[in-house]
């Protein structure tokens, strides 16, 4: 799994602090508060326990009950009204304790919140975070990867960082925006990698992707817990003298072509990681637009690393193997390299 | 929960008041009608749904808001709409999936919405999900100081989906100021409400959020108004969702393709008979508010104001072609200015006055984290305490049965209080 | 509904089934203890969750029912599945995420199951989605002729799902013959009940379905057991679904992690003072059924059986890796054989012997379709018609106020018939 | 949209009589339980109306209450339930009156349905069918094709359709199949399409592409209601000498990766066609297949036709245009021919 090392922005060191994953998305939510009323924090457990990761606490002493809302267990009910709320010009937040309880809501969000500013032009500024993905032995339930499900649903935008500067200025990022949001925050990264954040306000562009490291023999492309993954292959690598060009996607929905189709333009050779089970993952769309746009630029076949096509299993033996790994990609990597 | 104003009841209605329900209800009748004329020329696109002889519903329960409240129609809610404020072209429009409409053809029938004017929430298909959403819109208004109440209606058969649960409860936690009105027109498509619901009165499904309901005769235009009208009082006033049963019927099929022949013929001469409309000038006529005169009046009113409206609706265009390729989202401040319409002091919200401790407290209990100022211990809010000796055979006292109790027992006079006793006592 | 059966109240219990409940509730704590030790030597693979405190709930209502009977644990009812004949091995495999486990790793706690012998259910994480499931299997049991019970239990958090009133109304549309415990332990998480679940008792959820239910001690074995086992008897006897509210209190945190800051320390002290277990040891001492000696073989039995179980599954292997990729979908009738045990004659659900009219009959209608036999045609079923004359204004008698009832006042004795009262008769 | 015609079994003419493809479904459940007692049906309106559209008529007058079972409007119970009987050896079909409402149990059934044959070796053969599809003027929400959502999703099958044979043949196999089968019924086919159905038993085996048109320029690859289409354009393509293969899914999980690559690596190109929206649609992974097994046999890029990335417009003018149709499919394949 991953190195626990969170580059700042765009690959280069900031002069901030060093914070958590899951400290910069406290931040980020702390501050949107701050900076306007309008926003306001709904989900299980999230008030006086400060939500099940934590990712919440202190906002309940800070903001009031009004703006800090512990709700029932009913995730249509929190997707549903922070719908409605959205409609009045609020901005809310909506916690699902593990991402895996967004299939609870899976009608509300994709049908009411998706649909609305196409149908009727209601925007209906919100986010829906919550701690997603595996290697940390949450066993089915608790290790969703569930990004294809909306990546899938136009109308919805869908951010999946990999660094606590990222995590931090996409989170802004998403509240200001006037569209529904997904931001899905690994699970595994939360306390185990650090990166700088900036002491001022700032956001991370929605729809960008970016180069974690240049590389001239082929392109990986990853993002989440597998962007570390994919940088410590890259690393093992470099060693034997492959140059990889790392791409964080960032966000999956919409899709930053122009960062993907200009590194492989350069490095015409692409391999896909994801933690996302094979099938349908996004591995396959990015196939799709290599076919439509680069199809000339490539040297060899696009390659995927992914999660075994299967439930995510609960023995530390069996995740493993379910996961793709640093070695993984280097195997393939290097297969490729060589293609 | 405090005792219903009396006042919710005691209002007499003005003149005016009954006049505009009457002609609300004939202009929602006369709308339809004319739809189903538009629908058998195929000038409507998709299916086409009827409210006949639930109009009262409609325009009585609308007729309680102020401007400032929001509702969500559903499908058999055109007459909710017209009360509103919507305009009967927008409404043809939309089933003829014009450009001119107000979703400009993307979507049909009574979907659409009015964020900024009329405060309406377009409904989507799914049966149930509007009691979340209008809980939110609910919940943001009082956040914002806008003293506003919602309003949404479900069906019988919308009340047995997941979110219709999730919403209500939602809604009750919170206090928040809604209105949910239930109309039992006894049929969910082909299946009768017996077969979806296990309950005589739906309104008993109130009784699972701890909120309090009531049961009106959805074909009485004036009962509907008053009670409406008391339960939007009340949730106004802080006392939290109101739901409200009215027993009515759906005289047509499900939508127009549907002739309906698993409804007993006799169930159907029934409610022919109570018309809500012909009920209602029944007692126009007999309080010397509606004489053939006044009547005529309001039908060529609204006939004239219909020959206008289709006209106009006839000749809008279809939606250009690439009209769907555009507006999934929302480009920013060009495409909307999103903002909170704040009716009180921002800095009531706003840290660091708005600060509280984090902590819990429990009924009968000192609070957690920082625990100081505990009462005395007992079992659980303000019930009884369990008893403590468990039992054993049958020879000794206790008789080895168990510390039971019915729910009906327990909490006995949480939701009792009835319209109809209030009304009593008044007269 | 018919009232229920007075022999369910009037069960004494055996010597050995006090002996029996005494027993499954010091396993089911002896075996949760040990787990504990296990999760302090970073031997349990994820989260841990206790139901210390709450073991009189589901050793109780498992011990009511029959061996072909079906269950469907939550994370706390480790005792239910001991009573069901669950080996402690498996539960300390499951946690420990073993392959010699039933699910051979692939999933932990109490997610694991057993179609074939035991008719356990296994759960998801997903609170509620075993509702309709054990709705599910009451109806298919009831199809093949098995006369099967099944229950599963649900927290008072989980009460407020969407997933538990569409089950639960399903199943009383079906009239399955289920039985739910809502075990309500004052927490869902860090939420008190208060703050998700607007209801002095928790019972109340089931006038939403116009079904019974009951409220237990559940730190009462006994009364547990004997409510459980009334509401078993009648859903066997085809009253339908029965709710049973078993109040109780979560004495430690979540989960393992934990340390639950949240909880005023008056409440957690009030309830350590009330352990189902010391008040059950002291009812059997006053009755002479359990004296130094026979507890002490108890502990002895538990504590020879857990040390042999325990060594069992630490020396059972982890799964090997390459297990993940196997198994996602039955490969046919070499991995199950999928057959339905008839308990009934197959003729009799076999066409043509089966033939009905499609035809809806409404009470107090006439039937859809070939209609002809119709009754008196009342406004709704056996509810009162609602008043024909409408309002006016308030110089006239009607006052132009609503035809409004409450809920509560129109169905009062429907539900009502409660435990204590057939207790009381039979004093 | 489609021409209505239909073949039979590979394309062949059977000896059966012409029936619809309504008529083919409702076939299949009533031999399935006259030849099961284990086999139920559930749903809304299903019973005494016959289904919303009469694809259970006279089921009920067959095999009665017991096994035809109008349910409350609530879909997660359905599913469950069906998830229960299917426990204890029954065989359940669960009708959502039309698929867009299959989002209300998609808790239900991707995590307790899909996962419990791996997790706990519990077997649930259960259908979930119900229409699907658009081109019938029902808009955003009766117009749904969200057959990618299950096929990212281990543990269930997903079938659809495109002729009265496969979807008589398919929905029987669905039925004596031990796993969930998701089975999409494309509601533009239901009246408008006629084609021979044997008089005998007979299934159709899950898993398996056919070849509905040979041909050596390109491989177009579709399912449902837009094989119609496809079949259309090939017919227009051959007018201008350009012969198209024809691929038919039918399933699209599992995917027979076999039938697309042995088309594929005859005629070296591919164009798949799907009313599903773009981004994440099948074309996505089969571009991937392609990538991993035919990169050497392609001499052109894969081409995707798809609706448009937008919820179904419902207007008749904006659904046209939000749709593939066969002049679509005409230009892309002509162009892709030529490439
Ligand atoms: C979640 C969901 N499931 C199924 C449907 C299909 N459907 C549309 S209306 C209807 C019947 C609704 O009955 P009821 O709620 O009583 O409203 P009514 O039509 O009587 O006004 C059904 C089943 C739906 N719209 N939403
Ligand atoms: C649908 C769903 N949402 C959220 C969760 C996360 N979660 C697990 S247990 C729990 C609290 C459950 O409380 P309760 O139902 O009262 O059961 P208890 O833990 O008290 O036994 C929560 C919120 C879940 N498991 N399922
Ligand atoms: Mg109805
Ligand atoms: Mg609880």
């Amino acid at each position: 799994m991953p190195k626990a090392n969170g580059a700042g922005p765009n690959g280069s060191a900031s002069d901030g602090t060093q914070v958590t994953f899951l400290e910069a998305i406290k931040q980020a939510m702390f501050e949107e508060m701050e900076r306007d009323p309008a926003v306001i924090l709904m989900g299980e457990d999230v008030g006086v326990y400060g939500g099940a990761f934590k990712t919440s606490e202190g906002l309940l002493e800070r903001f009031g009950w009004e703006r800090v809302i512990d709700t029932p267990i009913s995730e249509s009910a929190i997707i549903g009204a922070a719908c409605g709320m959205s409609y009045c010009g609020l901005r809310p937040i909506c916690e699902m304790q593990f991402i895996d309880f967004i299939v609870c809501a899976f009608n509300q969000i994709t049908n009411f919140v998706a649909k609305g500013h196409y149908l009727w032009n209601a925007p209906a500024p919100m986010v829906i975070r919550g701690p997603s993905g595996g290697g940390v032995h949450g066993g089915p339930f608790h290790s969703a990867n569930p990004e294809m499900y909306f990546v899938h649903t136009p109308g919805l935008k869908v951010i999946y960082p990999s660094t606590p500067y990222d995590a931090k200025g996409l989170l802004k990022a998403a509240v200001r925006d006037n569209n529904p949001v997904l931001f899905f925050e690994h699970k595994f990264l939360y306390r185990r990698i650090k990166g700088e954040v900036p002491a001022g306000d700032y956001t991370v562009p929605i729809g960008k992707a970016v180069v974690r490291r240049e590389g001239k023999h082929l392109t990986i492309i990853s993002y989440a817990a597998m962007m570390h993954t994919s940088l410590e292959a890259a690393d093992a690598l470099a060693k034997e003298g492959i140059e990889a060009e790392v791409i964080d996607l960032r966000t999956l929905l919409p899709l930053d072509e122009e960062t993907i189709l200009n590194s492989v333009k350069k490095t015409n050779k692409c391999l896909v990681v994801h933690e996302d089970t094979r099938t349908g993952g996004i591995a396959g769309e990015i196939a799709a637009i290599l076919f439509e746009k680069a199809f000339h630029d490539l040297d060899g076949p696009l390659v995927r690393v992914a999660s075994l096509d299967t439930p995510v299993p609960y023995a530390p033996t069996l995740e493993e193997h379910f996961l793709p790994n640093a070695k993984k990609v280097f195997s393939a990597a290097k297969e490729l390299a060589r293609y | 929960m405090p005792v219903p104003p009396e006042q919710g009841m005691k209002k007499e209605l003005k003149r005016q008041q009954y006049l505009d329900l009457y002609y609300h209800m004939r202009l929602n009748r006369a709308v339809e009608d004319m739809m189903v004329k538009l629908f058998r020329q195929n000038k409507i696109v998709g299916g086409l749904y009827s409210s006949l002889g639930q109009e009262a519903i409609s325009v009585g329960t609308a007729y309680a808001l102020e401007k400032k409240d929001w509702l969500a129609p559903m499908i058999r809610n055109i007459g909710a709409l017209l009360v509103k404020g919507v305009r009967p072209r927008d409404i043809f429009m939309q089933h003829m999936a014009k450009y001119d409409s107000p979703t400009k053809g993307k979507d049909g029938t009574s979907h659409f919405g009015d964020l900024d004017d009329l405060h309406i929430v377009s409904p989507i298909s799914m049966l149930g999900d509007l009691i979340p959403v209008m809980t939110g819109v609910a919940m943001a208004g009082r956040y914002l100081g806008q003293k506003i109440v919602t309003m949404t209606w479900i069906g019988d058969g919308g009340s047995s989906t997941g979110v219709f649960h999730e919403g209500l409860n939602f809604a009750a936690t919170q206090k928040a100021p809604f209105v949910l009105i239930l109309e039992n027109n006894l049929w969910a498509y082909s299946t009768p409400v017996r077969k979806q619901v296990p309950l005589e009165n739906l309104a008993d499904r109130a009784k699972a959020y701890g909120i309090d309901s009531y049961i009106v005769d959805g074909n009485d235009a004036v009962a509907v108004y008053s009670v409406a009208k008391e339960a939007v009082d009340r949730a106004r006033a802080g006392e939290g969702p109101i739901l409200i049963e009215a027993k009515s019927f759906r005289r047509m099929g499900h939508a127009q393709h549907d002739p309906a022949e698993y409804v007993p013929k006799e169930m159907r001469a029934y409610w022919e008979a109570r018309d809500p409309i012909a009920l209602y000038e029944r007692f126009l006529s007999s309080e010397k508010l509606l004489d053939a005169k006044s009547k005529k009046e309001v039908e060529d009113k609204i006939d004239s104001l219909l020959a206008v409206e289709r006209e106009f609706a006839e000749n809008s265009p279809m939606p250009p072609p690439e009209l769907a390729e555009t507006g999934v989202y929302c480009t920013g401040d060009g495409c909307h200015k999103i903002r909170a319409k704040w009716e009180r002091p921002i800095a009531e919200v706003t840290p660091p006055r708005s600060s509280v401790k984090a902590v819990w407290t429990v009924p009968g209990f000192g609070s957690g984290k920082a625990s100081d100022g505990a009462n005395a211990p007992i079992h659980f809010g303000d019930t009884h305490a369990p008893q403590h000796r468990v039992g054993n055979d049958t020879k000794s006292a206790n008789g080895g049965k168990p510390a039971a109790k019915m729910a009906a027992k327990a909490a006995p006079k949480k939701t009792v209080k009835t319209a109809g006793a209030s009304r009593k006592a008044r007269r």
